[in-house]
């Protein structure tokens, strides 16, 4: 099959992202690097958990007294929700509309970047509140746990731009829909990886 | 006009290999960079060895000695044993499969620069006001205390060949599990193909936890961060595990390549099959497994406790039981075979008992109540050299005359290998041997001197005459590999006669596209059951077509010089350099530029008309 | 769901059974997001309500997670199909050696 | 017949010292344990050896063998390609897993024992354990007896034939506490506290002149290789006597010699600031920078390594950095002249707190 070929509805295949060999490549390499990006999070949960509330003097907050729940949760709910704009894009894709899918990839950029931006928020607030990156363990750990996490999706979004961007005239073929569908799968771990700074970082953090 | 023509040669050579995709010219490139760093980790070696010939000696100074120390384990793991052995399965591990490149070529020609250029970075702090001197392990509480910029090209330079590692070993696995030729099921595989494999997923999952503790100490040292700082709430135990969570399964990421070539080498010259493969591979995975199980061993001393240190102390013993299933494969492979003593067989023969006596040590060390007598003495040290030089290295030389002939089309020298190998295995020994001793008598490691009448002075003046036995052996086989060169008498595919897998069934080197057709793989040693049944080449599995290739880039290149540049800026920053950020900058802009145009500039590769392919064949340019 | 191509000869056939299937996934997808959506009230509800103990809910949250994180990557990121075997395989291991590193810092560190 | 003898006994001493001598120093070596731990792991060392080296015989054989036999004779010869042998590989898998389970049981046995620390937390008088708290400290050692209040350096002084507790920690980097003739080294992280036991041989300490090498075991610096310590190992009462001797001390001894007392002016303006010359452990850790040098005088090395003579005390102090170098005392006080360096040395030399 060549790559360059011309699609429509009806000869698209079933799975363009796994149609060619270097799709096949790309899609298994991939997945490989998310196996190893798990061993890299489970490092920095292990380390934040070893020194989470680790602070030089007591009267620097604690877990406890940093969190708040309804910023958590509103991050949570736009990175949730973007894990299944994402899920429409490939859905799209599938069905070779290509139209649809860059709408649906869009909405999940323009997600995603709330999210960062209520990280943001969050962080400033943490820093006028004494708990910044160099004020404690706790603070290095978290700030690093969050920020690596933080530092994904900001990733995401670029990759996500430029995958748009740059096809945005091509249409689908089969040399970019791997690209699509690899990206699909990065934007569903970094999901997965915040189910557990959540669960970890903030849930367990408030209940102490 | 000859003279200008060769000097235009040179530079579309050198930009050849600069922008080389090819696995085959990336495999020399490894092999050229870890064999010059193994020269300089040698060389570091020869000064320590001369600074503790005799007690109280003043051949280099006490914070000098640390920096040697430090550099000769970082620079013999990382920079030379790692890159030799990737450059084997570069060269060896495609063809032993029926590819006609890896998985993905430009990711693997970036793999090497990112090594190529986190090498350079860490050696230049020679050059730069000192290199580290925490030990290749760089525990952090003395890592974060040391003064200078050293650490720093530490974890600058680490950090950047481990990307380059990481990504190489993920290149590896999807090349394995995608690319085989028709036939070639997994347990049809080649040994070294199978260590390849595991090899490739240990790095990937040993990897990120080094990249995790650089990381952390980088933002100690380099950005404020509180990790490894006590008073800050801050925990140094943190990182000897992180560190010890990669450089356990990181001794096994050395000698399963390792045990690859010894199983080739076994079969190849006892002119039979492996015996047990399928408990060879079967081996192999649980090295591997339990590799990630054993990693606190290092740490009996640390104070874990008796619970960690018992189930440590088990788990680490329990690694015996499948090496010792592939030692005895390997000398029952041997057993009823026909054995030719050529120099790679040498070394595997020699690899047996010297590889042994290192392991056996190993499984003493395991004894935590008794590694807290052993342990960072020389003992300790008499131990990894065991299995380092009389596993890894005793490889890399075998496998470096075994696939000479593949990788360049030319025979080294067997009497000067002959040589080589005596010499090497001698000084060996004797370097090494005694030092058991030493560590039991009381002498600590990685101390720069030691006072006299302690009982020390006479071990130590024989491990350095040793010393200078493997570094004589090591000039000859340089010599070998000049004078072959130049008298490059050129070999037909087989050269050694016995070559039982693929790799031996094309010509000597392959062209670029490895497999004019995709061969057809009927069993275990595919080309050896050809020539068994009389034919001198492997059955097709396709017809002859056009052939897919991907384009050279210079982009992998660029990349890695980005993060090299960028990694200055980082360093200096601290300094309140005004130029640093920038440097930073601009460093960080190269690579992410050569980033997005690769991904925004398509790159489909060219094909090989099969017109070319049939032309070529009639005119007998290529076999 | 096969990895392979449908060949009935008709590609409107094909076309039709591969957009029913495609829409039955998307179903299953929504389901998902709507339990995922379920589960991630749950545990932020246990820690809001404050009144339960710290041995009860955090067990629970963990649990929810993982549950959530299942969709994840079985619904979501294809894991219940065919052709993810190495994926898997890949994917656990690392797991396994990720949880090993977490419970030994959360044990045999404590100092 | 008599020659003979003595030739015999000659001969059985000389072949005795050699393997004694094979062995190491009676004060340092691994391989002479002289007491309970190392004994232990002495044990545990012969018994793996036993093992390993039954291991290695086997392989050796079959490897001879292999080696001797299956050379290539005939070039054409295509030996039959054997698949492998089920019996042959149980055999090597399970004998290796018994082997390996007689080393586990008392390798296992033994980290539990060397752990039980228990009688050191004990509440209330301390009567009959010894507690040691170790410290480490960029090249210098400083041992505080916390139940008896006082605090040493440099040479530890302990009783003979019973257990000796210490907590290990260290002020700055990790160091690594390490008797090898008395037993394994523990380290001294800076995060935590760790704990284990000890305990010397009367008879061997007298072997080894009732004097112990300890070492640093963990790279600590340019002075790693120097961070020396000695342990004096003595009998009960003899220890009793000395801990009564240096808490006798409660100031400065006054130095009698004219010279002397000169030394102990200069040492007063210059040197108390770190080195403190009483033996209390009032004074926090923080403020003891310095080795104290109570009973410096019947020490037998300078800082570790340099022998005990007033020469070297005066090298030291005239120039510290070329025998520790990194070391935390150069260019901590003013030049001293010769003469200064006289008296210095005159009134440390005389720093005993017993006759
Ligand atoms: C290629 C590298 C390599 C390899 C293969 C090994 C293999 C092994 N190593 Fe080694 N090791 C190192 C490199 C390596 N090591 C390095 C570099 C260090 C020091 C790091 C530092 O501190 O700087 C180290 C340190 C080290 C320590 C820590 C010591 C200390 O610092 O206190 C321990 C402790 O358990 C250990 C154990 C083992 C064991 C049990 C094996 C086993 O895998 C060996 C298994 C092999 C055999 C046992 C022989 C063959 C088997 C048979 C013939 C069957 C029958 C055998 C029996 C029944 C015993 N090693
Ligand atoms: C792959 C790993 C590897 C290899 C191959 C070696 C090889 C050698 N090592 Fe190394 N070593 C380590 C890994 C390795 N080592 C590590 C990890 C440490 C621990 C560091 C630490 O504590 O942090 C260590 C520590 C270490 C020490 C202990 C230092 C200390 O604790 O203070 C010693 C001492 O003898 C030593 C010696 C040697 C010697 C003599 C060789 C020899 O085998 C080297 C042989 C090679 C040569 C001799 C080549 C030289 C070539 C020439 C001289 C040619 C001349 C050049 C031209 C003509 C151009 N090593
Ligand atoms: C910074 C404070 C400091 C000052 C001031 C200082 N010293 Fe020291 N001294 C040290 C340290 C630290 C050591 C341990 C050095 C080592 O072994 O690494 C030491 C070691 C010694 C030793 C060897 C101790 C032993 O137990 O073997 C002697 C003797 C000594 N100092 C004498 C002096 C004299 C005399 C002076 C004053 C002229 C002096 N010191 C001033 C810090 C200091
Ligand atoms: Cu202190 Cu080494
Ligand atoms: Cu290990």
């Amino acid at each position: 099959m060549q790559v360059e070929e011309k699609f429509t509805y009806e000869t698209w295949p079933a799975h363009s992202e796994k149609a060619t060999l270097e799709a096949k490549n790309k899609f298994i390499g991939f997945w490989l690097f998310l196996g190893g990006e798990t061993v890299l999070f489970a490092s920095l949960f292990a380390t934040y958990l070893a020194l989470k509330d680790k602070v030089p003097n007591t009267s620097m907050p604690h877990a406890k007294d940093l969190f708040e729940l309804p910023l958590t949760f509103a991050a949570t709910m736009l990175l949730l929700t973007s894990s299944l704009t994402s899920v429409y894009a490939m859905y799209h894709m599938k069905n070779f509309a290509f139209r649809k899918m860059m709408l649906w990839l869009g909405l999940t950029a323009l997600l995603g970047a709330g999210f960062l931006g209520l990280e943001i928020y969050e962080f400033t607030n943490y820093v006028h509140e004494g708990h910044t990156f160099t004020s404690s363990a706790f603070g290095s750990a978290f700030y690093t746990l969050v920020g690596f996490h933080g530092g994904h999706v900001a990733f995401g979004l670029l990759w996500c731009l430029t995958l748009m961007f740059r096809n945005s005239k091509r249409g689908l073929d089969l040399y970019n829909a791997p690209k699509f569908y690899v990206f699909s799968l990065y934007w569903h771990f970094i999901d997965v990886v915040w189910v557990f700074i959540f669960t970890v970082v903030y849930l367990m953090g408030m209940v102490g | 006009m000859s003279t200008y023509a060769q000097k235009k040669g040179f530079g579309a050579t050198l930009w050849d290999f600069l922008t080389t995709v090819d696995h085959k010219k990336i495999a020399i490139l490894y092999l050229i960079a870890g064999g010059f760093f193994f020269v300089v980790g040698g060389l570091e070696a020869m000064f320590i060895r001369i600074q503790l010939a005799v007690p109280n000696n003043d051949f280099v100074s006490a914070g000098l000695y640390n920096e040697i120390m430090t550099m000769h384990g970082t620079t013999m793991i990382f920079l030379a044993a790692m890159p030799l052995v990737f450059a084997f399965m570069n060269a060896v591990m495609p063809l032993q499969i029926g590819a006609r490149d890896v998985a993905f070529p430009f990711v693997n020609a970036l793999g090497f620069w990112l090594f190529f250029f986190g090498g350079v970075f860490l050696n230049l702090s020679w050059f730069l006001g000192g290199a580290p001197d925490a030990g290749w392990t760089s525990y952090a509480s003395l890592a974060i205390a040391s003064k200078g910029h050293g650490v720093d090209f530490y974890v600058l330079g680490l950090q950047i060949s481990g990307i380059g590692t990481l990504i190489g070993g993920i290149n590896f696995l999807v090349t394995i599990i995608n690319m085989r030729a028709p036939g070639m099921t997994y347990m049809r595989m080649p040994l070294f193909t199978w260590s390849t494999f595991v090899t490739s997923a240990l790095i990937l999952f040993a990897f990120p936890p080094l990249t995790v503790g650089l990381v952390l100490m980088m933002f100690d040292r380099l950005f404020g961060a509180n990790f490894f700082e006590v008073t800050m709430g801050g925990n140094t135990v943190i990182w000897e595990h992180l560190f010890w969570i990669f450089g356990h399964p990181e001794v096994y990421i050395l000698i399963l390549p390792a045990f690859g070539i010894f199983s080739e080498t076994f079969a190849i010259f006892s002119r039979k099959r492996l015996f047990g493969y399928s408990s060879m591979v079967f081996a192999l995975v649980l090295i591997g497994f339990l590799g990630f199980m054993v990693w606190a061993h290092h740490m009996f001393t640390t104070g874990l406790g008796p619970v960690a240190n018992a189930i440590f102390a088990v788990a680490t013993m329990a690694i015996g039981v499948p090496t010792g299933i592939k030692i005895f494969n390997w000398l029952f492979t041997m057993w009823g075979g026909s054995v030719k003593f050529t120099t790679p067989m040498l070394y595997a023969v020699s690899f047996i008992p010297s590889f042994v006596a290192g392991g056996v040590t190993g499984v003493m060390l395991a004894s935590a109540a008794a590694d807290y007598q052993y342990h960072d003495t020389y003992f300790v040290v008499a131990h990894f050299h065991y299995v380092i030089v009389g596993g890894v290295v005793l490889a890399i030389l075998a496998g470096t005359h075994l696939y000479w002939p593949k990788m360049f089309g030319t025979m080294l020298n067997e009497t000067m290998g002959k040589i080589t190998f005596t010499l090497f295995l001698i000084g060996f020994h004797l370097t090494f041997f005694i030092q058991h001793f030493l560590g039991l008598w009381g002498m600590p490691r990685r101390v720069f001197t030691y006072l006299p009448g302690q009982g020390f002075e006479t071990a130590n003046m024989v491990s350095t005459v040793g010393a200078f036995f493997m570094a004589v052996g090591v000039i000859v086989l340089l010599i070998n590999i000049i004078v072959t060169s130049a008298r490059n008498v050129r070999v037909g595919n087989d050269p050694w006669g016995d070559g039982r897998t693929l790799e031996w069934a094309i010509p000597s080197p392959p062209p670029f596209y490895n497999f004019k057709q995709l061969p057809l793989v009927r069993g275990l040693d595919a080309y050896w059951l050809e020539k068994m049944e009389g034919k001198m080449a492997m059955t097709p599995a396709e017809p002859i077509g056009d052939i897919h290739m991907p384009n050279a880039s210079f982009l992998p290149f660029t990349i890695a010089l980005g993060l090299f540049i960028a990694a200055f800026g980082a360093m200096y920053h601290v300094d309140h350099k005004p130029w640093a950020l920038p440097v930073m900058v601009i460093g960080l802009l190269v690579t992410f530029a050569s980033m997005f145009l690769r991904s925004v500039k398509d790159d489909h590769g060219f094909h090989i008309h099969k017109e070319d392919l049939i032309e070529k064949t009639d005119k007998g340019v290529e076999a | 769901m096969a990895n392979h191509e449908l060949n009935s000869g008709n590609p409107r056939v094909d076309i039709e059974y591969r957009r029913k299937k495609s829409k039955e996934e998307m179903r299953y997808q929504i389901v998902s997001f709507t339990m995922m959506l379920f589960l991630t009230f749950i545990a932020f509800g246990m820690v809001a309500a404050k009144g339960f103990s710290h041995w009860f809910t955090v067990p629970i949250i963990l649990l929810l997670a993982v549950v959530q994180v299942i969709f994840q990557l079985y619904y979501f990121m294809h894991m219940n199909q065919k052709g993810h075997e190495a994926p898997s395989l890949f994917l656990f291991t690392g797991l396994g050696v990720g949880l090993t590193a977490i419970l030994t810092f959360m044990t045999i560190v404590w100092w | 017949m008599k020659r003979l003898a003595k030739w015999r006994l000659i001969s059985l001493f000389s072949i005795l010292a050699l393997i004694l001598s094979g062995c190491g120093q009676p004060y340092l070596s691994a391989l002479r344990p002289a007491g309970e731990v190392a004994e232990m792991q002495y044990g545990l060392m012969k018994l793996s050896t036993l093992i390993m080296v039954g291991v290695i015989a086997v392989v050796t054989v079959i490897f001879i063998l292999v080696v001797i036999k299956f050379r290539r004779k005939d070039d054409s010869e295509i030996p039959k390609q054997v698949e492998g042998n089920h019996k042959l590989e149980i055999l090597w898998t399970v004998i290796p897993i018994l082997l390996l389970l007689i080393l586990a049981v008392p390798t296992v046995a033994d980290v539990f024992k060397l752990a039980d620390v228990g009688k050191m937390d004990k509440k209330g008088a301390h009567k009959d354990e010894v507690v040691v708290k170790v410290r480490s400290n960029l090249y210098w050692w400083e041992f505080e007896y916390p139940d008896l209040g006082i605090v040493t350096s440099q040479e530890l002084v302990v009783p003979t034939n019973k257990k000796v507790y210490f907590s290990l920690h260290s002020s700055d980097v990790k160091h690594s506490f390490w008797i090898p003739a008395v037993g394994g080294k523990m380290d001294t992280n800076t995060d935590n506290v760790n704990k284990f036991w000890l305990e010397f041989d009367d008879k061997k300490a007298n072997e080894a002149g009732n004097l112990f090498y300890g070492k640093c075991a963990e790279l600590c610096g340019p002075s790693h290789a120097l961070m020396d310590f000695k342990v004096r190992a003595i009998s009960q009462s003899k220890f009793d006597s000395w801990v009564s001797a240096m808490k006798d001390v409660k100031k400065p001894q006054q130095a009698t010699s004219e010279l002397a007392q000169q030394g102990q002016k200069i040492f007063s303006q210059s040197c108390i600031g770190c080195h403190a010359v009483t033996p209390t452990n009032a004074t926090p850790e923080k403020a003891r920078v310095a080795p104290n040098l109570t009973n410096f005088g019947e020490r037998s090395r300078v800082a570790g390594i340099l022998p005990h003579t007033k020469e070297d005390v005066k090298a030291w102090i005239k120039n510290p950095e070329k025998f520790k170098p990194g070391n935390k005392m150069t260019g901590k006080y003013p030049q001293m002249s010769d003469q200064e360096l006289d008296a210095l040395a005159e009134y440390l030399m005389g720093l005993k707190v017993q006759d």
